[in-house]
């Protein structure tokens, strides 16, 4: 590590950003110094008693846990030079397929700042919470109306927390008809979330084969339903962009055997407005707040991953649920559990300040926005396929929805270069990578969302920087470039391999 | 419509042209026709972002927020702590908040250090030798401390202390359904887990034993008794552990934890009514080919210069699908930065400070009540931020009392915690509350139960 | 521009980001595209008056002024990206003399975000105002007490036009005694609004030498002292750093004279809580709120630059000025225009959240804690001193106050390389530079403040960068290399020649 | 003592050292002993963070903002525009609030950049060739606009209508005893400014004429007219501009005029308490070598890439000094930027929007005023955002009444508009008032005359 070494602890040097280079930047615990503190607390006048008197012997640390020592400037330059290290929707446009990086408008962060929603503490009894309260169930019927379903839980925080709900209310429903079903239908195009919540969900995954036209093979489908089988999860579009053009078959075989269809709201922007999952034939639905409703991804997160459910589900949703008591003037809002509930799924309410956002993008939209919204991402995610269409493979060349997903298979057999080395290539062009090797399915898989906030110059842009890479991986220089690439990001390619090998997750594991 | 979309109308026609398209209704022939919203949603016109913001301000002044309005002196879980500007300002950074996760290392290194700094906290906090990047919240690190220690062992059955948080047993409850997991319940005998509780030895051993130090009630764990029961079973033992707390109290890595979980909002987050919070898991290293969610390594890059990367990654959903540890994908890494920033600025000393004082408030809390009339403890063993009351009320209702004079007097318990009465109260105490407030408080209360 | 035309408009590339290249970022008119629009307004219902019937013809514009048609989304994208083409305090240590760039807390902004404070009008009667009107009296009395003098206003914006506003109350005490004088002195190592204040002021300036030492040459001055001298402005530490040790004779020799004192209170960082200029005798104090109490610079402003004056000037302040009536519990604020006023200084009551922002910052330190800073920053400026002299060369060599200047003469002899190369070649060790070719007695002048708030280690590193570019400028090619930094910003160095020759001030005056 | 101070006492020792000194005490001993603090400063002790953001919260509690307590009609100068999210978003980035002078280019693109674009903005607003990177506010710019009118003609005299913001005309009194320019009062007549007025022909011809419009009672002005002044008497024109109506009236270059200024708060900036605000500052190519503060200027670097500097620096202060057009030199960058990020926002569309919807609030609230008992027009000339009336009561006592009503009623005139009374009132209205809004407005005032 010598080539950082010269570097950590560099104080306030500010070579890390790369607006002025490309040095690391050292850790907070390089950073820090005995003594030194940027914490201030109110004065209380709270009596000063003695540790010694509050806490027991056997349960006192014998010294404070040693966390970093520094000022509130060092605080402040070290995150702020992280923050230069790091692209983000803010920066440029981030195709990155199936996790829909549009735009997140700013009022929704200004939103959820109030200090009347921000500031309230879940646990206050609901003539205190009245607000929050009334906006969940706002949203709760917005949600239902866009997925025409019946009722909805807002509490599990993320896409694969939605799933694993939606599996629990598959098994209770099934309970209640007095049977318990083993298997579980998913396409071998599903998201890796899907077969491992199946399995959490007590259940037996069962993979049925996508068909030449990338879609559920129906026959294939049909051969391996039977009695035992609880229900299919599908999104649709599916992770290949494509339309399940035979869902209606698939949902009439599926119920055919008693079973039941959840729906992946992941890909929802595809088909906001235009038609909904219920109508589609689906009994239980998910949705990540985080793709389609614009709340910004974080890092990696919070999201909020809604389940939506028809008329039959909804006495086994989870509980409590916020619900309109009373009508008109003096309605008022509570909470109550459903009957056959099946349970908490979140410790207080769900990601309630997620759920704030997602209620904003939605009524600045309103229906009509939002079917915008989908025809939009479906018209740029066209382009860009028509306009890559040859620069890479379509393996399957027809028209896709919100993303399509192309292959750099012959790329790799002419020169080489892998999907990856595109995707790095990619980086130095002015733009984040698509998601790659994803589906599974699709060898050297390019899977490109542009989403409907990007801009045509933009698509240009991007369309551009993709042929431009290609036709440099024509010469042999332009080759062995590329394999190497990027070399003007703050890191280059990162070793990977070393990290599993010789793990070292904290920073005390470093080797001294 | 919206602002957000770029495309001018002339855009829309060029590249409809491109594609040999007429209408933007062309891009869905693949939806069958039977299927598509004639009607369009029925959902309200889209509004203006003023109209909307205004919609939000009523429902927001709608809410009592803990502040000026109401002085908290509530917890079970969610804190009023100090929450710096600066914390607000780097957490809120846009390259923070927009961006997802990092799977382009490259451009990434901003949040993967910031992580990586993460898990080192959390990994000195708990006194744990690896922590992982963040789960949803408490009670998802808890159920997948508990599916660890089930493939672990390979045992269904774990013994789960009454003084874990009752929502934190009723989610393990809900996701047992599909695990299929046994969950035994370990009665409380004068606030803090009676292991001896008669029937268990009769038990196949189990695959965990769960405890919570503080527990729910805010009392102090005998958690060497429930290492005990772990070294006689075979069982990993599983602590449920307060970061705040964990600032005076021994680490649960030196009371012989296997896995440690919490709820982390009180490092940095606001209250939230409840979300988004923070799930803190930390584990032995023996388990690290089980941790949950991501795992943020250190490494070099091709120049070998120092760079962060998800690592471990076969562990998780995309790659093991059916057979990964978890399902988790999205997390909540913001968050993870924000405790990062906040546990940075409280630092070493900071973080004993904030614990001392909310003990120290706690304390003298708790004497003025308990001098009130018909104010009785729940329990006696020692308590550190948060306390159980008797009160000679109902608990709901001295809450509703004391909102209209300005407080929010705390949690209403579970009447199991009170032997099916319903007078039981939770009060935190944190180091914002001055002693002119407890003082105001415990006046207050004391006309309330009246 | 070949180089960068490849490039704009760009769309959403992000390649302008130094996170991932060095590329040029488009103006936002060539990301302009006619019809987007970012713009939400209000719905209000107001009857559609036609623009005809409000506009007379001869006013009516023909066509809405031209300014950029872009969407939310592209204005995010553009300005974070130009966000990423910029240095800060935040960002690293930024030792620019005379400019005292400390780093500023957040708390700060927090506090002058508050509704209550934000969201004033400036003319709403004082009886809705009561806040602000106690703050900025409060915010008074401080500076009063931190400068030694007998009341203030805080109208001025910013330095200058605090020198100014102190200038004119020059002139009407003169004039109030029955006469009026001419001249100004300053020492030749005055800032530049110095002397361009005395002219505004309609005064004549008169320069003074510093001696050997760094100061004010006292004979020197005596020498120009007459009836006809309106006053003297000074710094004290003065520009070069020093403490002007004779301070109590100049103001004898000037007081002798009849003449007034004027203390220049950029570098009251230097003295805080240590001495204060009332007692060194000055009359009348301009202070640099958005340095000594860390307001933001904002890039060039804004600023704050209260005047604090003695007993004897203050019935010559600026009016209206915010003032308690009654005491006590009754005790209210309100207005009151001083009897002899000079007059309005600003269209308001000067940069109030600015106000705001300082004193948060006071009550926060305390005394005691301002005394700290001020020794903290001469302890930072010392070491720097103590350890770079040698590496350059120190025109005084005696104890700084909070800055030091050095120079880089010998380093021009031996190397051809001047001050500006240092501070060109400092940036890409993670540095902003120092103020260069200030003050213009020094040659080859590198003017540097570190100010309290930059640690130890920050100190080592900014002393490190200092020493390895001078002990690189020793080779041929070190120095070859050295007279073309930097090279890796995202530009290099600016011609700034062409920019004056051929003038391009905006975007439409680009040659097409 | 404060957390912004990174010395341990190791350090501060070690540094010590290092100087071969005992004491902090002893690095000012170049003090004289007579003159230093004995006692220390007499101010309260430093208290931390949060105390002094409750008391700052206690201040801004005592104040009456606009929004829901107080819903403005008030304007004079400080307009209650939109202000949306994003901009607030983007203007307060670290990297433009935290920066200074770009004095190094080649790490300040950023700031450069906007500024260049800011620049680019309000030369296409009114309609000049070039515009300066800020002044402090309106009442400057106008200041500047006059040193500049004198300079560049030799003269003293400037004649100044009446009809400009009085507090302007103040500061330019103010500043006229340094500088000695002689301030020539022009009068109005029914509400617009009578350059007929008697006695001016004797005068000496001036150095600027200067106009406002639309004026401080909102009036149009009949620009013309002082441009034939001008042209009689060879004075530059001057013409103080509103950016907001600029977006639907006809641009001051249209009219001929020499040099711009205006308030530029409209763009973007909360009223602030009155600061800080935007000077704008505008003029013709003639007189770009004049132009007060700081340019920027495209250019190129080493390679050729487009890149942005600040130019023409021969004019100021730090290079000419006592010869300097101005002595200006940290001026609103940070509101410049804010105003870019602003117009970027509204575009060309949305501030013609804003100002089309402010004039329609305004004829209709103006209607509504009109047909109360005993309120007359002040004059009749036509009005854009912002109207005077008269009224049957005193206007101060009449703007307490409906500040009791929750209305900030409009700004009561210097009795110079009004002959002597006190009963004029300014009422402003914007694109943010809605029709309930003014309805209420009206009513209220209507009980409120009574
Ligand atoms: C198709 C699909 N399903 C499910 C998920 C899981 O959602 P989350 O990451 O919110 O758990 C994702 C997101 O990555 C996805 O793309
Ligand atoms: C010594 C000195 N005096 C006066 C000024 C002028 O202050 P301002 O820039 O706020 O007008 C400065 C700031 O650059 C300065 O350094």
């Amino acid at each position: 590590m010598s080539a950082d070494d010269r570097f950590a602890p560099a104080g306030g040097r500010a070579a890390s950003a790369p607006l002025l280079g490309h040095d690391t930047e050292p850790t907070l615990f390089e950073l820090s110094r005995p003594g030194r503190a940027a914490w201030q607390l109110r004065t209380t006048d709270v009596p000063a008693t003695p540790l010694e008197e509050l806490v027991p012997d056997a349960h006192r640390r014998v010294a404070p846990p040693e966390l970093a020592e520094v000022s509130e400037r060092d605080l402040v330059g070290h995150f702020t030079r992280l923050s230069h290290r790091q692209f983000s929707v803010d920066l440029g446009a981030y195709p990155l397929g199936s996790c829909t990086m549009k735009y997140n408008p700013k009022v929704c962060d200004a939103v959820a700042a109030l200090h009347g929603l921000a500031d309230v503490h879940p646990a206050a009894p609901a003539s205190c919470t009245q607000g929050w309260l009334e906006l969940m169930v706002e949203l709760e019927s917005a949600l239902c109306e866009i997925t025409g379903m019946a009722a909805a839980t807002l509490q599990p925080a993320a896409g694969a927390a939605g799933e694993l709900t939606g599996l629990l209310l598959m098994r209770a429903w099934h309970a209640a008809q007095g049977g318990t079903r083993h298997k579980v239908v998913i396409p071998d195009s599903a998201h890796g979330t899907n077969p491992a919540s199946v399995t959490l969900g007590g259940f037996e995954a069962v993979t049925v084969p996508s068909d030449a036209r990338g879609c559920v093979d129906v026959a294939a489908l049909r051969a391996v339903l039977d009695e035992d089988v609880a229900g299919i999860m599908l999104t649709n579009p599916n992770t290949l962009g494509l339309f399940e053009e035979d869902i209606v078959a698939v949902a009439e075989a599926v119920h055919g055997v008693g079973g039941l269809l959840y729906y992946d709201g992941a890909n929802l922007n595809a088909i906001l407005g235009v038609v909904r999952p219920g109508d589609m034939g689906f009994d239980i639905v998910h949705l990540n707040l985080h793709k389609t409703f614009a709340t910004p991804h974080g890092g990696g997160g919070p999201g909020a991953g809604p389940v939506a459910v028809s008329e039959r589900l909804a006495p086994f949703l989870p509980g409590p649920r916020p619900v309109r008591v009373g009508e008109g003037d003096d309605a008022r809002f509570g909470w109550s559990t459903p009957p056959r509930s099946i349970g908490r799924v979140h410790s207080w309410h769900g990601n309630a300040l997620v759920l704030a956002r997602a209620l904003t993008y939605i009524l600045v939209h309103g229906g009509d926005g939002l079917r915008q919204v989908a025809q939009l991402a479906v018209l740029n995610a066209n382009w860009l396929r028509t306009r890559l269409t040859g620069t890479f493979d379509a393996p399957f060349d027809r028209p896709c929805m919100h993303e399509c997903v192309l292959s750099a298979a012959s790329l790799k057999k002419a020169t080489g270069l892998r999907a990856l080395d595109v995707a790095k290539a990619l980086l130095e062009e002015g733009f984040h990578s698509p998601t790659v090797y994803f589906p599974l399915i699709v060898e050297e898989a390019l899977m490109i969302e542009p989403t409907e906030t990007e801009s045509l110059q933009t698509l240009e842009a991007l369309a551009g920087a993709f042929e431009a890479i290609v036709a440099r991986a024509a010469s042999e220089d332009g080759a062995r470039r590329l394999a190497e690439a990027p070399h003007e990001t703050p890191v280059r390619r990162v070793d990977e391999a070393r990290a599993a090998r010789q793990l070292v997750a904290t920073f005390d594991a470093r080797p001294r | 419509m919206s602002g957000y979309t770029p495309h001018t109308e002339e855009d829309v026609a060029a590249m409809l042209g491109f594609l040999g398209l007429g209408s933007l209704d062309e891009l869905f022939a693949a939806v069958p026709a039977a299927l598509r919203l004639a009607g369009g949603l029925d959902l309200a016109p889209g509004r203006p972002e003023p109209d909307v913001v205004a919609h939000l301000e009523d429902l927001a002044v709608a809410n009592r927020p803990c502040g000026r309005d109401l002085v908290c002196f509530a917890g079970a879980g969610a804190y009023d702590h100090e929450v710096p500007a600066v914390t607000r300002a780097l957490a809120s950074r846009s390259e923070f908040v927009t961006s997802y996760t990092p799977y382009q290392p490259e451009v990434a290194q901003g949040v993967l250090q910031a992580v990586f700094e993460f898990q080192t906290l959390v990994a000195r906090l708990t006194g744990m030798a690896v922590a992982n990047a963040s789960l949803y919240d408490g009670a998802a690190a808890l159920v997948e401390a508990v599916n660890l220690a089930a493939g672990a062992t390979g045992r269904p059955d774990v013994w789960l202390s009454h003084g874990v948080h009752p929502a934190w047993r009723q989610v393990l409850g809900t996701f047992a359904a599909g695990t299929g997991h046994l969950l035994r319940d370990v009665p409380l005998r004068h606030g803090t887990t009676d292991w001896a509780a008669t029937g268990f030895d009769d038990l196949d051993p189990p695959a965990a034993v769960v405890v919570a130090c503080p527990n729910f009630l805010g009392c102090l764990e005998d958690v060497a008794a429930a290492r005990a029961v772990c070294d006689r079973t075979g069982a990993l033992l599983v602590v449920a552990f307060d970061p705040v707390c964990a600032g005076i109290l021994r680490a649960p890595g030196e009371w012989g934890a296997d896995v440690v979980v919490g709820e982390g909002q009180a490092l940095g987050m606001p209250l939230s009514f409840g979300g988004p919070y923070l799930g803190l898991f930390a584990c032995t290293l023996d388990h690290v080919r089980r941790l949950p969610g991501r795992l943020v390594g250190e490494t070099v890059d091709a120049e070998g210069r120092r760079a962060y990367v998800t690592t471990l990654r076969a562990r998780e959903q995309d790659i093991r699908r059916e057979r990964a540890t978890s399902n988790v994908c999205t997390n909540q890494t913001l968050m993870a930065v924000t405790a990062a920033v906040q546990l940075g600025w409280l630092g070493t000393t900071g973080l004993a400070e904030v614990a001392l004082r909310s003990a120290r408030g706690a304390h003298y809390c708790r004497q003025g009540l308990l001098a009130l009339h018909g104010v009785e403890p729940l329990a006696p063993a020692p308590t550190v931020r948060e306390f159980a009351l008797r009160l000679p009320i109902g608990a709901e209702l001295a809450v509703e009392r004391l909102a209209d004079e300005g407080f929010l007097a705390g949690v209403a318990l579970d009447p199991t915690y009170t032997d099916g009465r319903d007078d039981g109260l939770l009060v935190a105490v944190t180091e914002r509350r001055t002693r002119a407030e407890i003082d105001a408080f415990v006046a207050v209360m004391d006309k309330a139960l009246r």
